[in-house]
This record gives structure tokens, C-alpha cells and sequence, in this order.
């Protein structure tokens, strides 16, 4: 084998773990946002894009495009000659419910500021993530971002199938399991759970039912109730 | 030979399985009928695609609660006698996966089943050994008396209720004509 | 003494019957014949089902049954009281009666083409004049009971194999009665016997004169199994109950005894028409060789049955199943313009002597037909084993 | 490019148009096969072909499809949801259970999705180990998929057979080394759970050694069938656009043309130093998606005799990694890998807990049924089967 | 030509019926419950607890320690702490489990509390036949179920019990060395302060040791 004596296997293993993997070696061949914007503040006018950055090292910084312009930047990603970003991998879907955080803010008289912590509510909302690669190009990913007003459960989000197909059975599952809504997408419907379910489970707010009648290792509030069942049973008999 | 005798020879040594698997485990079911198990050995390699011909349903993976009527329906739809063998965790009791809102916790609360065979998943070696003491099982039963089988009890039903999939639930969440767990005490542990 | 074992069954058959009146005679030996008949293939088909799996598993690396029983050969034993016990099911929306019919309506024609068959010298149950044609027409009636239990279930699947068994069926019954028609030719005569008189060794000849033996009765010989095949609904032709495609086909509801009535029908049907092509090519109870004119002639029919069975197992062990419009273009576009051919090839057989002269003559138009037949219907679909390129890295 | 046969007519030609809702309503206005001529059937959940309990209701006017809508489902066991409450570590069992057959590539994707996460490295024995786990793996699994193709096509068993006696000889490694036959459960992060036992390395070559034997036997029983040929060339047409858009990976996809297999552009573990190459098809048919997996195992072969030699000793785990206490910093992970199946990629969203607070999997079994109806439409009952046959899935993996 | 490809396939499958025969690789089928495969050493089926020495009540290695419990992906284990302590087999005072339930009905054979486990009291077993059609009781293995000697688990797992084994009689060589140390330390200052109380001292550790010794060599 070529590789037997090759020195490559130490120095490669070796690697800075900021370039840890190839995925974001090849990554690098892909545009950064800020070379592109203009060229797609051209194509599509009023549109705001926005870096989310990844502090998990080696891993690649997303892009977050408001909704209203989401299709037609996807569109421009996906016919860009540069970019050809033809290989919609993966859709994803997230929760991010309604948190405080504690954020440390200047106040006070100019020249007297202060700093005090300050707690304040992020409102949650619901995000979809698309990861996007180039078969033709081969680089990839650049990731995308598209996130909801809110958490209601009539949330509603551009579907990007007519752009990549590869969407239409995963952003199905995110209508599933999530309960966003995908304008226009063909066939919305749920595609795990069955017709009559009510509930988008992966929420993270979402309540299983309790069907552990019998349950002899419980743990944690399943013993709880195991406890409060045998309770119940202990007073009927 | 007793007729009871023969009668009980020919239907233990000739339990036909529904063609039917659920998950992990109905890998390991077919490669205990592959040739290095070779369950055909026993005169069960005839898996039947159709209920109305097949013995004994291998229950062989995760049930979930969407997939709870098709399989209640499918027991219903076998021929007297029938047999039901859990196989895997999940099947017994949801196994890892019983956590799950979409997994039923076990598949004897709508079914009777008969041998019970743990494992995640079992080794081919451990189907064929169920597969044998439900043969042991069957050879043994006596035709009348108390301890005949349930197909040949008046009151015994060869047909159960399909549970309905309701807005967060199967409903109801189980038989309780079949289904009679015992309580395990445990202390709270605070 | 060989010619006593040889006669041994019609022997008996004549001192069973010899005492009673004349006027019932024929009836009863006609009777016992039918119950000798059921009785020998039902054991036969019990045999069989244990054999095939034994056979089928050796292929496949492992033992196969081999617990019930000596060597597992009572597993069929098992099996028959098991189905005979099961409880039977009609389904709630199915039409009672025909469901219950169709079973028997497939068993009934299909134990009926066994009375033509010579099972040996002077072993023929009912010996017609007409026993070729009253073997097609009593085989070609399963394919309405075939019907009847797919349409009568109320079930799409058995609809949807019920349609294909009566399309396949159909069709291959042409190629079926088309391939023996060189036989009657040759022979001048539709009785089974006289056929297969015809085909024992001539004296002073050392070979029999098999039609299998001649390059249009080879032929012939292949186009009759592939259609019997067809008939008997055996892999590769199994589409009527096609497992993975429409789970049983036209018995999917069938359960306990009638669903084991089926599979014996199916068992039945397989005996049947591989004993007529033993009949018409493989010389029936005729010896190949002169000189082994000793055995007794139901053995040899056996022994041919046996072979013909085998090949049937063998060859459901290796192929995959066709698809329906495969099996109609194979048919319609291969096996009946084949048979069509060999019709006149046996004429000119006859008249070129049945000799080497004949040899020349026939034998370059069957393989010719053959070969064209053959890349006709593989050609238009451009069928054919590919090579493949790698990315260039 | 191949255009489409007369069969497929009906595939809409456009790749990757979007349809109306229309042409996604199975009965359409209720009454539009009242009249008698369509059939509507449902295959599956238990179906003998539907490899699990996948389900598909198709309309077949006489035993063409017309309409074919999968349905999904029958096995979502939550393993999304039940990693997210549980550990980083007490997924890695669950992983195993994704696509039940190759558990230890499942394994690896979630493993480089993890150290990508957290930023472990992985000593070079442990790649070793990966790269020939992962080898194994792609035969057995192709091995399988090669006999239950045979016998959706209607074959008595005979190619799973022999299929599932070369498998059982690479189960015999795995639970020589992992201590089970499917669920190895072996990788961590930052390398593997164990070393090989003693005389494992050679056992290994054994078997590669004796694979090429068995793959001329199946391609002596099949692969030059004429009923295996006509069952399956040109039946089942993908195009290359469609393909590429609709996330078609793995065979499948380069099945129809398409160069992109994650082993060279990815060139994760330590691919880059094998040397193999990429078998591509033209046609895009069900022939070339069979044919793609009996190339792909002989090149599978050759980089296992290539790992095998060059196997070195050394420790197997990344020092830094822990087994307890896991906790990678807030931030995401996208790892993928070529399972082979498809693209197997797994995102991590950290939240600085314990347990991830985003886990997702792409699954390749699922994606690549996209296309299931296009393939399907215009084309024979039986020919459905063998498609889906073709494509590989498993519903674990599916429906997860 | 047609029929050469169903030739060959004929001639495979013919291959493969006469070698069934003759060849024992065409043959693989291992007749099971006579024949038996060799176990893999690695095998693993369900958890068993190690007791040293003979007696599981007393020699149980496990301490209770609920780390098992806490990290068992599906939650199939159940344990609850004595509320006395029993001496380890390094003398040290210890939790024992009072209660502790394994739901092999739920376990996915992960191996995960093997790993765990700082205190090699939990092992994997490669008992696999175990089809009952007992659903409750039969699948609920308590403590004097799951309890096995170490010579079990030196049977089936024999280069992990060596490594371990030879651990253990490490540590307690070290403990006891420890031990005479620190019983030599305090008895000199003891004989520097009270001669009468040296006895006493030196002779604790030894009953607690006993148990755990012999299962350790045995």
C-alpha cells in the first residue's frame, strides 16, 4: 500500500483541531458570506443575511436569511454559477423556546455607566436548517437558516422543495414533528406520527402520555408516578 | 398413541411463522432461518406471507403505536391454533426504546403471547430455543381439563379489540382482559 | 418372474374385480384405480413437499427438515394433521359458496388427467381413444377454479393473482397443447398408450425410439415442461401466488384444509403434466435400452416421473420470477411460433426418413428458430450484461 | 444522459419540479376510481417485500401504477427525542439500531459528528479499525441487499442464502471483536471501545480472502440471469438531475452517473490513503443500482487487504475523551459519512449539557425513497418491489 | 444465447447440492441445541453482578455506587443503597444493594454500566437462552438472580477476569501493606504512648480481608 510508510498518517492526525476533519477543509473552497452578499443583494433585493456563528471547533458558521426572501435565496444559491449549491442534504428541524438570559448591560449616565446584569426574555421561536453542498462543485456546506415569528402552532415557513426535492419528505417530518407549516410545499402532511395525532412531539415542551403501567425499574417523575399509580391501587382495593 | 397425543405432534412440528417483521430483531429472525441456524430444521422455515395460513406470529422488533391495529388485526386474522412470540426487548416491553411516545410498551397488552424471549437483539440460537419450548409448550398442553389451550375454550376469544389511535394515545392504552400487571412496590427514594 | 412384477398391479386390479358381475365391472376397477391413484400421489405429494425442502435446503448450505420423523420424512405428516385441524376461515364479505367450491373444483379435473396417464404396461386407468384430449380439456378447466378462489375471496391481492393466473394460464395453454401436436402427428393417434407403444425399440433395435431422441421432439419436449411449468404455476412462473409482489395470490384467504387443497392441487397438477411429458417424449414405461427391458414398466415411469420432479425443485431453487408482460412475451413472441415451427419440422422429419437425413434436415431449422426466437425477444429490449466505468479520481 | 423509456413516460421530465397538490391526493375528489378501473391497494405495512413495515398505497390501472404514495412511520421509535434526554454516550447504543444492519457505520457518523463537536482526535490504530469495521460492514450490507433483491424478484431464497452465509462469517468478527452480532455499539469518541482480540487481524483476512470466491459464485448464479436482466434493465430509470436534486446519495446515485461518494470528497478517517475506485452506472436503472453494489464490494475488498497491512499498533483512544461527564462546549456539528446506504450525517447542537440539546440525523434510507413514485410510475406491481428493493432502505433507519 | 445465464445458474445451484455433500463450507448449518458455535469471549448477552468467594450476600463487589443506574441508556436498572455498610475486599466499609433489579426486558445489552463501573462489580453474561413465558417474574432478575461467583466470570471471560483478578490483588496487597504501615505507624506512637493498646490496633483489618481474598484467588 502506498500509504504504509507514508509520514502523511502522523501528520495528518496531528491536525490543529480547528481544521480537525476534511469536511472543513473542502469547506474553505466555498465562498464567505461576505464575498457573496453583494452579488445577492443584487439578485434579490432586501434581503438580510446574518452570520450565526459556531464556537464548536472546526465546525462551519451558518447563515441566517429572513424568511420573506428565503426561497428566492435559495434559488440564487442553488443557480449561482459560483456557488451551485445543487445538494440539499439535510433539513433540521429546532426549538428554541422562550428563555431568560442574564446579559450584562452598560447603564446609567453617559461617562457613569455601570455594568448590571439584566435579565431578559428571548421569545422562543421554531428554526429549520438546511445543509447545502455542491455535487457539482463538490464543496460544501454552507448552512442555512430560516427561523419562525414564534412557537404557535400555525408557525409558517417558505417550503425550499420546488428548489431542492430532497426537502420534501424532510420538511414534512419537521411539519411533523415540530409543527411548522410549509407554504407551498406539495403534500404537507404529517409523515411519522399518524393522521389524528395532535401534538408535534419534538417540541420541547411536549407532554408523552403515561402509559407506564408497569414500570419496575422507574426512575425519576416515571417513579414518581409509578408511586402515585400504586397509590391509586393500594386505596381502590 | 393418544389422539390428543398426535394432534399435539403434528401442531408442534409444524408451526408455519407469519412472514412479518417489525424491526432489528426480524433480522435475526431470518438469519435463524438462513443456513447457519437453519429453522427449517424444525419444519418451521415455511414462513406464510398471509395470516390465514401461518401458526405463530414472531413479534421481532419495536412495536409502535402507529403500526398497534395492523398488528392486532394480523392476529385476528390468523387461524386458530396461533401462537405469539415476543421477540426483543421492544416487543416484550418497548425495550430501550419504551421512553418513546410513538413505541408501545410492550405487546401483550393487546395480544396473548406465549413465549417471551429477551434479548437486544436475541441470537438466532436463542429464536430456535423459543421457537422449541413453545414446541415443548404445545406438546404438553392437555386437550381438556382447565389447562387446554385458550382455542379450544368456549369463553376463550380468537379475536381482539383494535385499539384506536386517538388524539395522544392508543385508545384504550391497553386490553385489561389480557393485560394484568403486578404492582411493584418501590420506596420513594428521596 | 419379471413379467409378473412387471403385471403385478394389474394383476391384483383383475382379482379384485373378477368376482363381481360384468356390468360393474369397469366401474369398479375404474374406482379402485381412482383410489390407487389418490392414494400413491397423495403420498407422493407428501413425499415431494419433504424431498423439495430437503433438496432446496442442500442447495441453499443447510439440512432442511430433519427432525420429525426418520430424517424428517414425517414433517409432511405433521403438517397434513396440522392444516387438517386449523380452524377455517371464510372471510365475512367473501362469497360463501364459490369460496367454498373453488378448492374442490381445482382438485376434482386435476386427479381426473391421472386416469389417461399409462403408468405402466396395461396401467391405465381409463384408456380413451381420445386420452390427449381429455387430458388438456380436463387440465385446462383448474384454471376456472383458479379463478373462482381469487375472485371470490374479496380481496385485491387474490383479484390481482386471480387475473394474472387466468392471463399466464391461458396463454401457455397453446404453446402446452401446440408442443404435443408433432406427437400426434407421429404417431397418428390421441390415446396415451398408443403413444407411448409407439415410442418402445423397435426388435433388433438396441435404442428406443423416445421422441425426446429427435431434434424436433427435443424440441418439443422443452417448449411442453417450460409451458408445463407455466401450468403448474412453478417458479419461475410462480406469479399467480407471487410471495413478494401480491403475498399469496388467488389463495391468500384460504386457510386449514382448503389452503393445504390448493397446495395439492398445485402438487397434483405438477405429477400430472410431467407424467404426460414423460408419456409423449420420454417413452412412458418403454426402456431406453433394449436390453433393460427387464425392469418392470411402472418403474421406468416412475423413475422418469422422479427425474422430472427433481428438475422442477432444481430449477425453483435458482431463478428469480418473470414479470407478468415478460411471461406473455414469452409466450406469445417465443414458445408459440417455436411450436409453430416444429410442427412442420416434425412433418418433414416423417418424410425425410426419420434417419440422419433427417438429423441434417431438422436439426439446423430447430436451433436456427431457437437462436432467432431467442435474440428477437431478447434483442428488442436490448437485454444484455454491461460493463461499467469508475470515476476518475 | 439517458433519456426515459416509453415505460417512464410519465416521470415528470423537469428534475425536481414541483408537482400541484393535485398529483398527491390519492383519491382524488373521492369518486375518480369509482368507475372500476383503478385498483387501489395498500402494500405494507406486512407486506413479505416492503423490507419491514413500509407502506405503500398504490393505484394500479390493471397492474401498472398509476399513483404511489409511501407512507412512513410504522417504526418511529423516537430516537431523536430519546437521545436528546440522555447522554452524548447512551446514544451510541441507539445509533447501533438506526439501520440495523450496519451498526458500525452508524457508529462512526455519529462519532465524527461528536469529535467534530468537541474536537477529539482519533489515534491512527483506532482509523485503522474504523476504515475495516466500516469495510465489513459495506459487504455484509450489500451482501444482504443483493439476496433480498433476488427475492423480491421471486427467487426461492436460494442468493439470501448464500448472502446470509458470507454475512455470517463477518457477524462472526464483529462479535469476535464488538461482543455482538448487530449491535456492536464499538466506537467512542475519540476511537473505539476495545482492542481486537488476539489473531482477529488474520481472522479478517481470512474471510477477504475468501470473498472474491463467493462474489463469482453469485455472479455466476445471477448476475448474468436473463430473467434477472429483463426484471431489471431499464426498469426503474433515475435520471442524473433528478437525482442530484431530490438528495439521491450512495449507489443510487451513482447509479446514474453521478461521481460523489463521501470516502473521496469528503475523505474522512483515513480514506485518502487507500486506494479504490468509484464504480458509476449509466443507465440509472435497477440493473445498475444491483451492480453498483457487487462493484462496490470488490473495491470494498481492496481496501480492506490495503487497512489490513498497514494496520499499526497503538493506543485506540483519544486520551482527552471521556466516558462520564461528557460535556461538549455550546456550538453545532454537521459529521456525515458514506454509509452504505447514502450519505449517513448526524447534527449536534450543544448546549454546554450534558445531553445534546439538537440531534439529528439524516437518514439515507429515507431521503433516497424521494424519488420512490418517479421510479415507480408506469412500471408493473412487481417491478415496485424490485425498485424498492434497489434502493436499499431500512425502516429503522427510515422512520428512526 | 437465451437460457446460457439460467444454465449457469443451474449449474451453481447443482454446485452447491452436490458440495452439501462432500464439503463441509457448502454445508454450514450447525444444528443448535446439540452443536454449539464456541462462544466468542467477547460475547455479551445481559449484566450479571461478581461476588467474591462463596457466598453473594457477603462478597458482592458491588457498592452500590448508582453510576450504572444513572448511565443504563434505557433506564433498566433499579438499585436501592443498604442503609448499613459491609467491608469491600480492600477492608474499606461500603454500601451494598439492598435491592438490585435488572429488567432484561428492557436491557439493550449496551455494555455501558460494564464500562462504568469503577468497582468491576458488573459483567456481562452470556446466558442467552432465556424464552419464558413467565412476563413478569421471569424477566425481572433481582439480586440473588444476577449474582454470580468470580469463577463464572473467569469462565467466560478469562483474559479480562485474569487482568482484573490481578488488579485486585494488587490493590489489596497494596492496602494491606498500607495497612501494616499505617498499623506499624500508629503502634509505634501507641507503644510511644501506651504499650497495652497495640493488639487492638493491628488486628482490624484482617476479618473484613478474609472473604474478599479468597475469591480473588479462586
Amino acid at each position: 500500500m502506498a500509504a504504509t510508510g507514508d509520514s502523511a498518517a502522523g501528520h495528518r492526525l496531528n491536525l490543529d483541531p480547528n481544521e480537525f476533519g476534511t469536511t472543513s477543509e473542502s469547506s474553505a473552497s466555498v465562498e464567505t458570506l461576505e464575498q457573496i452578499l453583494p452579488r445577492m443583494k443584487v439578485a434579490i433585493p432586501g434581503v438580510t443575511f446574518e452570520v450565526v456563528p459556531n464556537s464548536a471547533p472546526g465546525a462551519e458558521p451558518s447563515w441566517l436569511v429572513d424568511r420573506e426572501h428565503a426561497l428566492s435565496a435559495a434559488f440564487f444559491l442553488r443557480d449561482d454559477s459560483t456557488l451551485r449549491l445543487d445538494y440539499c442534504s439535510n433539513v433540521t428541524g429546532v426549538d428554541w423556546p422562550e428563555r431568560t438570559i442574564k446579559v450584562k448591560v452598560r447603564k446609567g449616565e453617559p461617562g457613569a455607566e455601570k455594568e448590571v446584569e439584566e435579565t431578559r426574555v428571548v421569545p422562543g421561536y421554531l428554526e429549520v436548517v438546511y445543509h447545502l453542498y455542491s455535487m457539482a462543485a463538490k464543496h460544501g456546506p454552507v448552512v442555512l437558516r430560516v427561523r419562525t415569528p414564534g412557537r404557535g402552532n400555525d408557525v409558517s415557513l417558505p417550503s425550499l422543495t420546488p428548489v431542492w426535492r430532497s426537502c420534501e419528505l424532510q420538511e414534512r417530518e419537521v411539519y411533523d414533528l415540530f409543527g411548522v407549516h410549509f407554504e407551498n410545499h406539495p403534500d404537507l402532511r404529517r409523515l411519522l406520527m399518524w393522521e389524528g395525532f395532535k401534538d408535534h412531539p419534538m417540541r420541547k415542551d411536549y407532554v408523552p402520555p403515561d402509559d407506564y403501567e408497569y414500570e419496575p425499574t422507574p426512575h425519576d417523575e416515571i417513579l414518581e408516578k409509578a408511586q402515585a399509580r400504586l397509590a391509586r391501587r393500594e386505596a381502590s382495593s | 398413541m393418544s389422539l390428543n397425543e398426535i394432534y399435539n405432534w403434528g401442531r408442534s412440528n409444524s408451526v408455519w411463522p407469519l412472514q412479518f417483521g417489525l424491526a432489528c430483531c426480524a433480522i435475526e429472525m431470518i438469519a435463524s432461518t438462513m443456513a447457519r441456524y437453519d429453522m427449517a430444521r424444525f419444519g418451521s422455515e415455511v414462513f406464510r406471507p398471509s395470516p390465514r395460513q401461518a401458526d405463530l406470529m414472531i413479534v421481532s422488533g419495536t412495536v409502535t403505536k402507529k403500526m398497534v391495529p395492523q398488528i392486532v388485526r394480523l392476529y385476528n386474522q390468523m387461524a386458530e391454533p396461533k401462537y405469539v412470540i415476543a421477540m426483543g426487548a421492544c416487543a416484550i416491553s418497548g425495550g430501550p426504546f419504551k421512553q418513546g411516545y410513538n413505541v408501545l410498551k410492550g405487546i401483550d397488552r393487546y395480544i396473548p403471547v406465549d413465549i417471551h424471549l429477551p434479548g437486544c437483539p436475541p441470537k438466532p440460537e436463542a429464536l430456535i430455543h423459543a421457537l422449541m419450548s413453545l414446541q415443548k409448550m404445545i406438546a404438553d398442553q392437555p386437550l381438556t381439563g382447565e389447562g387446554r389451550p385458550r382455542h379450544l375454550k368456549p369463553e376463550g376469544a380468537s379475536e381482539f379489540p383494535i385499539p384506536h389511535q386517538g388524539e395522544q394515545d392508543l385508545e384504550p392504552p391497553c386490553n385489561p382482559h389480557i393485560w394484568r400487571p403486578p404492582a411493584i412496590p418501590r420506596p420513594v427514594t428521596a | 418372474m419379471a413379467a409378473t412384477l412387471d403385471q403385478l398391479f394389474v394383476q391384483l386390479l383383475h382379482g379384485m374385480t373378477a368376482p363381481l358381475p360384468e356390468a360393474i365391472r369397469p366401474w369398479v376397477a375404474l374406482a379402485i384405480s381412482l383410489g390407487a391413484i389418490l392414494a400413491v400421489f397423495g403420498l407422493c405429494f407428501g413425499i415431494t413437499t419433504v424431498c423439495e425442502r430437503k433438496a432446496i435446503a442442500r442447495m441453499q448450505n443447510r439440512l432442511g427438515p430433519n427432525r420429525v420423523g426418520p430424517y424428517g420424512f414425517l414433517q409432511f405428516a405433521a403438517d397434513g394433521i396440522k392444516t387438517l385441524t386449523k380452524e377455517d376461515i371464510v372471510p365475512r364479505t367473501a362469497d360463501q359458496v364459490v369460496h367454498f367450491l373453488a378448492p374442490l373444483a381445482l382438485l376434482v379435473p386435476v386427479v381426473l388427467t391421472f386416469l389417461v396417464l399409462p403408468f405402466g404396461r396395461n396401467m391405465t386407468a381409463m384408456d380413451l381413444e381420445v386420452g390427449l384430449l381429455f387430458f388438456f380439456a380436463a387440465g385446462a378447466s383448474t384454471e376456472l377454479a383458479v379463478f373462482m378462489a381469487g375472485w371470490s375471496s374479496r380481496n385485491k391481492y387474490s383479484l390481482l393473482g386471480a387475473m394474472r393466473a387466468i392471463a399466464q394460464m391461458l396463454s401457455y395453454e397453446l404453446p402446452f397443447i401446440l408442443s404435443t401436436i408433432g406427437v400426434v402427428m407421429i404417431t397418428g393417434a390421441l390415446s396415451t398408450t398408443k403413444i407411448v407403444e409407439a415410442q418402445a425399440a423397435a426388435p433388433g433395435e438396441w435404442l428406443a425410439r423416445w421422441h425426446v431422441f429427435t431434434p424436433w421432439g427435443l424440441a418439443a419436449f422443452l417448449l411442453f415442461l417450460i409451458a408445463a411449468f407455466a401450468e403448474s404455476n412453478r417458479s419461475p412462473f410462480d406469479l399467480p401466488e407471487g410471495e413478494s409482489e401480491i403475498v399469496a395470490g388467488y389463495f391468500i384467504e384460504y386457510s386449514g384444509f382448503k389452503f393445504a387443497l390448493f397446495f395439492m392441487a398445485e402438487y397434483l397438477g405438477m405429477f400430472s403434466s410431467s407424467g404426460m411429458a414423460v408419456t409423449l417424449f420420454l417413452g412412458g414405461w418403454t426402456a431406453p435400452f433394449a436390453f433393460l427391458d427387464w425392469v418392470p414398466s411402472w418403474m421406468w415411469f416412475f423413475g422418469k416421473l422422479g427425474v422430472l420432479i427433481a428438475l422442477f425443485i432444481w430449477v425453483r431453487g435458482t431463478t428469480p420470477r418473470l414479470r407478468m408482460d415478460q411471461l406473455m412475451d414469452f409466450a406469445w413472441k417465443f414458445m408459440l411460433p417455436l411450436a409453430l415451427i416444429i410442427l412442420p419440422t416434425a412433418a418433414i422429419w416423417h418424410y425425410a426418413g426419420r434417419g440422419w437425413l433427417g438429423w441434417l434436415v431438422t436439426a439446423p431449422i430447430v436451433v436456427g428458430a431457437y437462436v432467432l426466437l431467442g435474440r428477437s425477444l431478447v434483442g428488442r429490449r436490448r437485454i444484455r450484461q454491461r460493463s461499467y466505468r469508475y470515476a476518475a479520481t | 444522459m439517458p433519456s426515459h423509456g416509453g415505460a417512464t413516460a410519465k416521470v415528470p421530465t423537469e428534475a425536481g419540479a414541483p408537482r400541484g397538490p393535485d398529483a398527491y391526493r390519492l383519491t382524488a375528489g373521492d369518486n375518480e376510481y369509482d368507475d372500476g378501473s383503478l385498483l387501489e391497494i395498500s402494500m405494507g405495512p406486512q407486506h413479505p417485500s416492503t423490507h419491514g413495515v413500509f407502506r405503500m398505497d398504490v393505484v394500479l390501472d390493471g397492474e401498472t401504477v398509476v399513483k404511489l404514495k409511501p407512507v412512513f412511520g410504522y417504526l418511529h421509535r423516537n430516537h431523536e427525542k430519546i437521545a436528546e434526554s440522555a447522554s452524548y454516550l447512551a446514544a451510541m447504543p441507539y445509533t447501533d439500531r438506526l439501520d440495523y444492519f450496519c451498526s458500525l457505520t452508524n457508529n462512526w457518523a455519529y462519532a465524527l459528528a461528536v469529535e467534530k463537536l468537541a474536537g477529539l482526535q482519533v489515534p491512527e490504530r483506532a482509523e485503522f479499525l474504523r476504515v475495516i469495521t466500516a469495510e465489513l460492514t459495506r459487504l455484509q450490507n450489500h451482501v444482504c441487499l443483493a439476496g433480498f433483491l433476488m427475492q423480491d424478484m421471486g427467487a426461492s431464497g436460494t442468493p439470501l442464502m448464500y448472502g446470509f452465509r458470507e454475512r455470517e462469517k463477518i457477524l462472526d468478527l464483529f462479535e469476535a471483536l464488538t461482543g455482538a452480532r448487530m449491535m456492536c455499539n464499538y466506537m467512542r469518541f475519540g476511537g473505539c471501545r476495545c482492542d481486537t482480540p488476539p489473531g482477529w487481524l488474520e481472522e479478517v483476512r481470512k474471510v477477504v480472502d475468501r470473498f472474491p470466491r463467493f462474489l463469482d459464485e453469485f455472479e455466476n448464479l445471477l448476475s448474468s440471469n436473463e430473467i434477472l436482466m429483463a426484471r431489471t434493465q431499464g426498469i426503474g430509470v433515475l435520471t442524473r438531475d433528478l437525482a442530484i436534486n431530490a438528495g439521491i446519495t450512495g449507489p443510487v446515485l451513482r447509479s446514474c452517473g453521478v461521481d460523489y461518494d463521501l470516502r473521496k470528497v469528503d475523505g474522512y478517517g483515513l480514506y485518502p490513503k487507500f486506494q479504490f475506485r468509484v464504480p458509476l452506472g449509466d443507465h440509472g436503472d435497477t440493473y445498475d443500482r444491483y451492480m453498483m453494489r457487487i462493484l462496490e464490494m470488490r473495491e470494498s475488498l481492496g481496501i480492506l487487504r490495503q487497512a489490513l497491512d498497514a494496520i499499526p499498533e497503538g493506543p485506540i483512544l483519544d486520551p482527552k475523551s471521556k466516558l462520564r461527564g461528557f460535556r461538549p462546549k455550546p456550538g453545532e456539528a454537521y459529521g456525515r459519512i458514506e454509509a452504505p446506504k447514502g450519505e449517513l450525517g448526524f447534527y449536534l447542537i450543544s448546549d454546554g449539557s450534558p445531553n445534546p440539546y439538537r440531534y439529528r440525523i439524516r437518514p439515507p434510507s429515507l431521503i433516497n425513497l424521494t424519488v420512490l413514485e418517479d421510479l415507480c410510475l408506469g412500471h408493473n406491481v412487481a417491478d415496485t418491489v424490485t425498485i424498492l428493493g434497489s434502493i436499499d432502505i431500512v425502516l429503522g433507519e427510515v422512520d428512526r | 444465447m437465451l437460457g446460457i445465464g439460467l444454465i449457469k445458474g443451474l449449474a451453481e445451484t447443482g454446485r452447491n447440492f452436490v458440495g452439501s455433500y462432500l464439503d463441509p463450507d457448502r454445508l454450514v448449518t450447525v444444528e443448535y441445541p446439540e452443536e454449539r458455535l464456541p462462544v466468542k469471549e467477547n460475547f455479551r448477552q445481559f449484566p450479571f453482578l461478581v461476588f467474591d468467594g462463596e457466598k453473594a450476600d457477603i462478597g458482592l463487589r458491588c457498592v452500590a455506587c448508582q453510576i450504572c443506574e444513572k448511565e443504563c441508556p434505557p433506564q433498566c436498572i433499579y438499585i436501592e443503597k443498604s442503609k448499613d455498610k459491609k467491608p469491600d475486599h480492600l477492608g474499606k466499609p461500603q454500601f451494598y444493594p439492598a435491592v438490585f433489579d435488572i429488567d432484561i426486558s428492557v436491557c439493550m445489552s449496551c455494555q455501558i454500566c460494564v464500562e462504568v463501573c469503577p468497582f468491576d462489580a458488573i459483567k456481562m453474561d452470556q446466558q442467552f437462552e432465556l424464552s419464558t413465558a413467565d412476563r413478569f417474574r421471569g424477566l425481572l432478575l433481582t439480586r440473588d438472580r444476577l449474582a454470580k461467583p468470580n469463577s463464572h466470570f473467569q469462565a467466560i471471560h478469562p483474559r479480562d477476569a485474569a487482568e482484573i483478578d490481578m488488579r485486585r490483588v494488587d490493590e489489596r496487597a497494596k492496602a494491606e501493606a498500607k495497612a501494616k504501615a499505617d498499623a506499624e505507624a500508629k503502634a509505634k506512637q501507641a507503644t510511644a504512648a501506651a504499650p497495652g493498646a497495640t493488639k487492638a490496633v493491628a488486628s482490624t483489618p484482617k476479618p473484613a480481608a478474609a472473604p474478599a481474598n479468597e475469591g480473588a484467588i479462586s
